[in-house]
């Protein structure tokens, strides 16, 4: 196997590096690359859309269905993890660890044994509890708030800097998932919970496909964002860089949420009580 | 070999993600351990992606943001300052999918020891093949 | 053209997205509705395919800009008679699957049906994808998402499902980035993505040494991907594990899509002057055809489950079509464009029989057919269209396209072709033949010849069958024998202009 | 005639009509009475709708109708001539007959799966009108595949594993022939851009293009196709086939299947290739001397056998051969003996096959060294059997003599002794096979055990277990034995009247078609 797999991996890149030698040299601004489709994109991104970050421009807009699809994909994937994992049926075959806060004792209960009401004085703990640092848990609390108001900045500013929809969300999904290591998954869900974040994935790609449909709607073609500046009453360049800024909104709300998802139920291998 | 050695140097970066995506290629193929296969898939989709960007580079030139943002209209945009868009915005999508494959590999991962116990192949083979 | 007027073709995938979006939310509150509303997503799907075509038909070719700009630099939806004709195969597939699917999903997923139809929808969205785009990235986009809720819905099913699924993903990951390699391979040397002008400015380069790479890791990805022999590993296992629901729609239409961009990639996106007579690269992939062909039959012939059987008959089947794309004079671009459809039907017809058989049984081994004949006359009898149609017995739609290859083999003189075709023919027999006997069969020697009273109890089980799976299957065999009988309309009106041009 | 209604109609109900038996019996399978006057109705029906189309034909010519398009150039169509007409009268004639004998003979047995059984009988008639009345090649294809797959559960009917290995074997055959013969469509389609049947032939343009050796190995494909006329070496199915129930050997195995077989091969030596092209190509030569070779083999084997089923089906294969080398003589006289014997071989044959069924369904015995004594048992039955195995010799006065001596006479004619030899020595030797059972059953005497005399009460008693059971089958006994008798008489009536259902005059018109008159 491990011969056989050898010769195929050397044929494949043979073959490659026989692709190779009619490339054009590397980083040649004359290469066809460089001179076909994109020159059009540099020169016009400011006059069709009033966007000057190009990747931002093509992104949402000249390739904006690509983009669409993409952020279809990763919601494909954030369902397709809870179609995959998560536990509908409780199996309550496994021991639990609950802390009493009154006493501060932690109490063990065994495979199938009675569980305690759900009411203040307990707290559920993970199996493999290790007590926090609380330097760890402090910090992380304090510095989330700040990674997401700069994930923010980071989609709101995607027309100008480096940055966008994907990127902004990811980094709020971060900052959720931080939280959830630095507590634990529990407290984590009862600020997001499941429910939320499912809403979220769907809400986003809502946002970026209602947008098309909208742009539909008002005539012209799908995700052609010209067409709301009947209703936001600007130019169709204006409209352009809002429609833009619209599906970036979108796509970081579904990013997030399927970041936030897919970790929920990776971590907690779908039963959403002990993660990481 | 005059000629060898040239295309090496004009082309050195492609044949370098080539071995790249080999290595992870022979991954998927031989490793046993499923998350090694995962990574090697990865490792596949990496080698790709490298292999884009390279495309968009262009001697000379900066990174796609006009510089002067609204004022385009006053000072006229020369295609050949600005680096390729396209080949990014195609891998912002490729690393996109290459995440969301991930997800779901991890996720039957997952289920995948809690059926077998275990994430070696062949491990899981015997246990098939018993049945 | 009106920029609202082929508005309607757009709908064909947004209808599903939207829906896809939707159902996960819904299904919080009504399970119920979750059916109904993924059944009418894919309605208005079917219905925009079959307008779109109608309006292809009349007055050819259609293209839709999306976001308004104009090709190489957005993208754009091409159609032409050769997607048109595709878009409704996978769009009335796919809605007959979704009717099929209802018990399945009750039964077997309890309080997933959201998840599971919005992958499902999702699936239909990626397939529907790759059909209409012209635009070489954006397929591998849509690929993607249609392989990734393929793995998901994969997964969900019997025992051993999540390994087939895990190398079905590994694999099939493998492929669609040898796919985007070779897009790359091509964006390289071109700087254009757009199938069109890829076909304008591909000529010139010809002799390149990039494009044939990129063109053999484009074919190797999609090869992958449609499970062309001996790239198929992934397939039997992904296939008989699946939950019945599934398999009855991934099989037919997954491979039969891929086998659509092959003919694009081949005949739209490089010439007929390159692949075939440059590089030869489709008498090579003929050859690959007939391979498949006898493999997939000889290990059809050896299995004793059912559906595995079906798998190794849809490798086969790829063969066929492959062959006929391979052979690549018209007449058997012709039989192969319209083996698309009739595969599709008939597998279709053939795993929704595998999915009663196992909703009445619970296995889905030849062995369980013990018997249908008598227990279940209704499954029966669409076993035996179905089988029918895959031997390829007149009037059934597989002996037309059969007949169009055959002619197309032999007008190319392609013996190897001709003859693994026909061998291919008798493999099939004995193969239906065996599960024919079991279900027919059920007296053998010395046991009661007094059985008159047992025809008499079949009346009763008919009904356990639900509706949900017998209606699609009516009409899924009604189709079959349609394609049959008004095959001349169908050749005559669409697949005809189907063929490129070059040929 | 336009003002007759529904005359242009007339083919298709020929051959809807069977379509709407087999569902009307898969309806009413719970009704047994019901099911079978079903298919009583839809045989008599058939018949007439049939035999209704003959002096039309004789007077006006063909009766076309086409239903759609299926192929460029190729219409699902039919095209009543005079020639499709003898083969469609005689099946039809015969599915009466054997409907009759099969409740008699399923009845008496307590068959299981007599709907099935029913219903595949009324496919396998839609398979036999269909290739009759078929106007081209494409058409008749769709309809010999029915004909094999239809057959196919009435052959494995036992259920047994031997049952289901002819069944296989049967299946291999025919199905595996039906390749050989897509493959010889596509060839004619190919080559001439048509398949419809035309009374000279069609081929003959394609000769300048198409090599000689081309035609000729597509003629080799059509005669593997037509495994069904079971000439040798692609025989063996039939006597496997011999499993299957008595009614369904004698229908299939006589008449539909075999006749189809040789019916398809008159098909493509006349109105494919035309007897001009079949002389240039020196085909005529070569289907005599495989048939000849056939001939002589299948009467050996059939003098070895001792079950009587096994001996009539080597029979036919004998008899089949013998209308494959009357119409590869190539001369008129001898095609028209060719297709009288289409229909008076399947008459004949089918009496002969009735008795066989009629000795085991009553007296259990399958093997000719039994039957000692048997003719006093059952006079009528062996009487019957005596005039079919006499028939099957030739003798005047029975239906045999004439087309024999039709072919006898096309053989002087094409000056092929040779061949006349042969067929003379293979009509002597049918007298040498049927001895025994003529011998054993009037001239043997009956064990001593079992003491038959030839009367039904009194043969309760022997089989004293089976006493309620026969007391019960009377009237089914007659379901057996009428039909038989009726066959007989046929036979003899063909001799001295051969234009009973027009059938002489049927065959006139098709022989003038396609030599342009005598």
């Amino acid at each position: 196997m491990k011969a056989f797999a050898l010769i195929i991996v050397i044929l494949c890149a043979g073959l490659l590096i026989y692709g190779t030698s009619d490339f054009p040299p590397w980083s040649d601004p004359e290469s066809p690359a460089s001179t076909h489709v994109s020159p059009y994109y540099i020169e016009h991104t400011i006059e069709d859309t009033s966007v000057p970050n190009i990747v931002t421009s093509v992104l949402a807009d000249y390739r904006g269905f690509d983009t669409m699809f993409e952020t279809i994909v990763i919601f494909t994937a954030g369902i397709a993890c809870f179609f995959l994992l998560r536990v509908t049926k409780r199996e309550d075959h496994e021991s639990r660890l609950y802390h009493h806060l009154v006493t501060g004792v932690t109490l063990r209960i065994k495979e199938g044994g009675k569980l305690p009401d759900e009411s203040e004085e307990f707290r559920r703990v993970d199996t493999e509890w290790v007590p926090y640092s609380l330097i760890i848990k402090i910090t992380c609390r304090l510095i989330v708030p700040f990674i997401m108001l700069f994930a923010l900045y980071v989609i709101a500013h995607g027309h100008h800097s480096p940055g966008g929809g994907f990127q902004g969300g990811v980094i709020i999904g971060a900052a959720m998932i931080l939280f959830a290591i630095s507590n634990d998954l529990r407290a984590a869900i009862l600020r997001l919970s499941e429910k939320m974040a499912t809403f979220f994935c769907s809400a986003g790609v809502f946002i970026y496909a209602g947008t098309g449909l909208l742009c539909l709607l008002l005539g012209l073609n799908f995700l052609d964002y010209g067409a709301l500046a009947k209703i936001l009453f600007t130019d169709p360049v204006t409209a352009r860089s809002h429609g833009i800024l619209a599906v970036e909104i979108g796509v970081g709300i579904a990013v997030m949420g399927v970041v936030v998802s897919i970790y929920y139920n990776l971590s907690s291998a779908g039963k959403h009580d002990e993660g990481l | 070999m005059g000629d060898l050695a040239k295309e090496f140097v004009t082309t050195y970066n492609y044949w370098v993600y080539i071995i790249l995506m080999m290595i992870g290629l022979y991954a998927v193929m031989v490793k046993n351990n499923l998350v090694k296969k995962i990574i090697g898939m990865n490792i596949v989709q990496t080698a790709i992606i490298l292999f884009f960007i390279s495309i968009g580079a262009k001697r000379g030139a900066t990174i796609p943001i006009i510089a002067h943002g609204h004022n385009g209209g006053e000072h006229a945009v020369h295609a050949a300052d600005y680096i390729n868009p396209l080949p990014h915005v195609l891998m912002l999508t490729a690393i996109v999918v290459a995440v969301a494959t991930l997800g779901v590999a991890l996720s039957l991962a997952i289920k995948i020891y809690q059926e077998y116990g275990t994430l070696e192949e062949d491990d899981i083979r015997t246990q098939t093949r018993e049945e | 053209m009106n920029p609202g007027q082929n508005d309607i073709i757009i709908l064909m995938v947004v209808a599903p997205l939207f829906a896809s979006i939707i159902v996960p939310i819904v299904g919080w509150r009504a399970k119920k509705l979750c059916y109904s509303l993924t059944i009418l997503a894919v309605l208005i799907s079917l219905f925009s395919s079959l307008i779109t075509a109608k309006t292809v038909m009349n007055h050819g070719p259609v293209q839709y800009y999306l976001g308004g700009w104009k090709p190489p630099w957005g993208i754009e939806f091409y159609i032409d008679h050769l997607n048109a004709f595709i878009a409704v195969v996978v769009t009335f597939i796919s809605f007959l699957g979704v009717i099929f699917s209802k018990t399945n999903v009750e039964n077997d997923l309890p309080n997933k049906e959201g998840a599971f139809y919005s992958l499902f929808l999702l699936l239909i969205t990626g397939l529907l994808g790759i059909v209409l785009t012209g635009d070489m990235f954006n397929l591998f986009v849509f690929l993607e998402v249609a392989s990734l809720s393929s793995y998901a819905l994969i997964a969900m099913g019997e025992k051993g499902a999540m390994y087939a699924s895990f190398r079905y993903l590994l694999i099939g990951t493998v492929g669609a980035s040898w796919y985007m390699l070779g897009v790359g391979y091509l964006y390289i040397v071109t700087g254009s993505l757009n199938m069109a002008n890829l076909s304008e400015l591909l000529p010139a380069l010809y002799q390149s040494k990039t494009i044939l790479v990129g063109f053999a890791f484009i074919l190797f990805g999609v090869g992958i991907k449609m499970a062309l022999f001996p790239l198929h590993a992934w397939l039997p296992d992904a296939y008989t594990y699946a939950p019945s629901a599934v398999s009855a729609m991934v099989a037919p239409l997954m491979t039969k899509v891929m086998i659509y961009v092959v003919i694009r990639v081949i005949f739209t996106v490089f010439q007929p002057e390159f692949t075939v007579d440059m590089i030869q690269a489709t008498s090579i992939l003929s050859w690959f055809g007939v391979l498949a062909i006898l493999f997939g039959g000889i290990m059809a012939l050896s299995q004793t489950d059912f559906k595995r059987m079906l798998c190794y008959i849809i490798v086969g089947e790829i063969g066929y079509i492959v062959g006929g794309v391979g052979i690549a004079n018209a007449t058997a671009l012709k039989g192969a464009i319209f083996h698309i459809l009739n595969d599709a039907l008939m597998m279709v017809c053939l795993f929704f029989v595998a999915g009663m058989v196992m909703y009445r049984k619970k296995g889905h081994r030849i062995s369980d057919f013990k018997g249908i004949f008598r227990e279940m006359p209704f499954a029966a009898i669409i076993f035996t269209v179905g089988a029918l149609a895959v031997i390829g017995v007149p009037p059934t739609g597989g002996f037309f396209s059969k007949w169009y290859l055959l002619l197309g083999g032999i007008e190319a003189k392609h013996w190897g072709f001709v003859v693994a075709l026909l061998i291919s023919t008798l493999i099939n027999v004995a193969l239906f033949a065996r599960v024919f006997d079991k279900g027919l069969y059920v007296h053998g020697h010395g046991s009661d010849h007094s059985s008159e009273s047992t025809d008499h109890s079949s009346g009763t089980l008919v009904q356990k069958t639900p509706l949900s799976m017998w209606i699609p299957a009516v009409i899924v065999i009604l189709a079959i024998l349609l394609a049959g009988i008004f095959n001349q309309a169908i050749l005559k009106n669409i697949v005809q202009f189907a063929v490129p041009s070059g040929l | 005639m336009t003002g007759m209604f529904g005359i242009e109609y007339r083919p298709l109900s020929a051959v809807l009509l069977p379509i709407i038996v087999a569902f009307l019996i898969l309806l009413s399978n719970k009704r047994p009475n019901l099911r079978e006057s079903w298919t009583l109705l839809g045989s008599v029906l058939l018949f007439l709708t049939v035999s209704s189309m003959s002096p039309i034909v004789l007077a006006e010519g063909p009766i076309q109708w086409t239903w759609f398009n299926l192929l460029p150039n190729i219409d699902f169509a039919f095209n009543v001539d005079a020639f499709g007409l003898v083969f469609a009268t005689t099946s039809s004639s015969l599915w009466i007959l054997v409907s009759l004998y099969s409740i008699g003979y399923m009845r008496s047995l307590k068959e299981h799966a007599q709907t099935r059984y029913y219903f595949c009988f009324a496919l396998a008639l839609l398979g036999a009108i269909g290739i009759a009345l078929s106007s081209n090649l494409v058409t008749m294809f769709v309809f010999y595949e029915i004909l094999t797959l239809s057959t196919y559960p009435l052959v494995a009917h036992e259920e047994s594993p031997e049952a289901i290995s002819a069944g296989h074997k049967y299946l291999a055959y025919l199905l595996g022939g039906g390749v050989f013969f897509l493959i010889g469509i596509l060839m004619t389609y190919l080559l001439v851009g048509t398949t419809d049947f035309n009374a000279h032939g069609i081929l003959s343009p394609a000769l300048g293009p198409a090599s000689k050796l081309t035609l000729q190995v597509v003629f080799f494909c059509f005669l593997l196709g037509f495994a069904k006329a079971a000439w040798m070496p692609v025989h063996s199915w039939l006597p496997s086939a011999m499993i299957a129930p008595t009614p369904v050997s004698a229908l299939l195995h006589a008449v539909a299947v075999v006749k189809a077989g040789v019916f398809g091969v008159i098909r493509i030596v006349c109105y494919i290739y035309g007897i001009d092209l079949m002389q240039e190509l020196g085909l005529g030569l070569a289907l005599a001397s495989i048939a000849a070779f056939t001939i002589v083999v299948a009467n050996l084997y059939a003098i070895g056998q001792d079950n009587l089923k096994r001996m009539l089906a080597y029979s036919t294969i004998n008899q089949l051969s013998f209308i494959l080398i009357a119409v590869a003589l190539l001369s008129p006289m001898a095609v028209a003996g060719a297709m009288l014997h289409i229909t008076f071989h399947g008459f004949m044959k089918i009496t002969l096959f009735l008795c066989a069924g009629a000795i085991t369904a009553i007296s259990g015995k399958k093997a000719i060294s039994e039957f000692k004594g048997l003719g006093r048992a059952m006079p009528i039955t062996m009487t019957a059997f005596l005039i079919g195995a006499f028939g099957m010799f030739g003798a005047p006065p029975l239906a045999g003599f004439i087309s024999k001596w039709h072919v006898v006479l096309g053989a002087v004619q094409s000056g092929q002794l040779v061949f006349l030899t042969i067929i003379l020595i293979g009509s002597i030797l049918d007298v040498v096979y049927f001895c025994p059972v003529i011998i054993n059953t009037f001239f043997g005497k009956m064990p001593e055990t079992e003491t038959l005399k030839g009367d039904l009460e009194e043969k309760v008693e022997v089989y004293s277990e089976k006493v309620e059971r026969l007391e019960t089958k009377r009237p089914i006994y007659y379901f057996m034995i009428i039909p038989l008798a009726i066959t007989a008489v046929f036979s003899i009536i063909f001799c001295i009247l051969p234009n009973t259902f027009s059938i002489y005059d049927l065959v006139q018109m098709a022989v003038k078609d396609i030599f342009g008159g005598m």
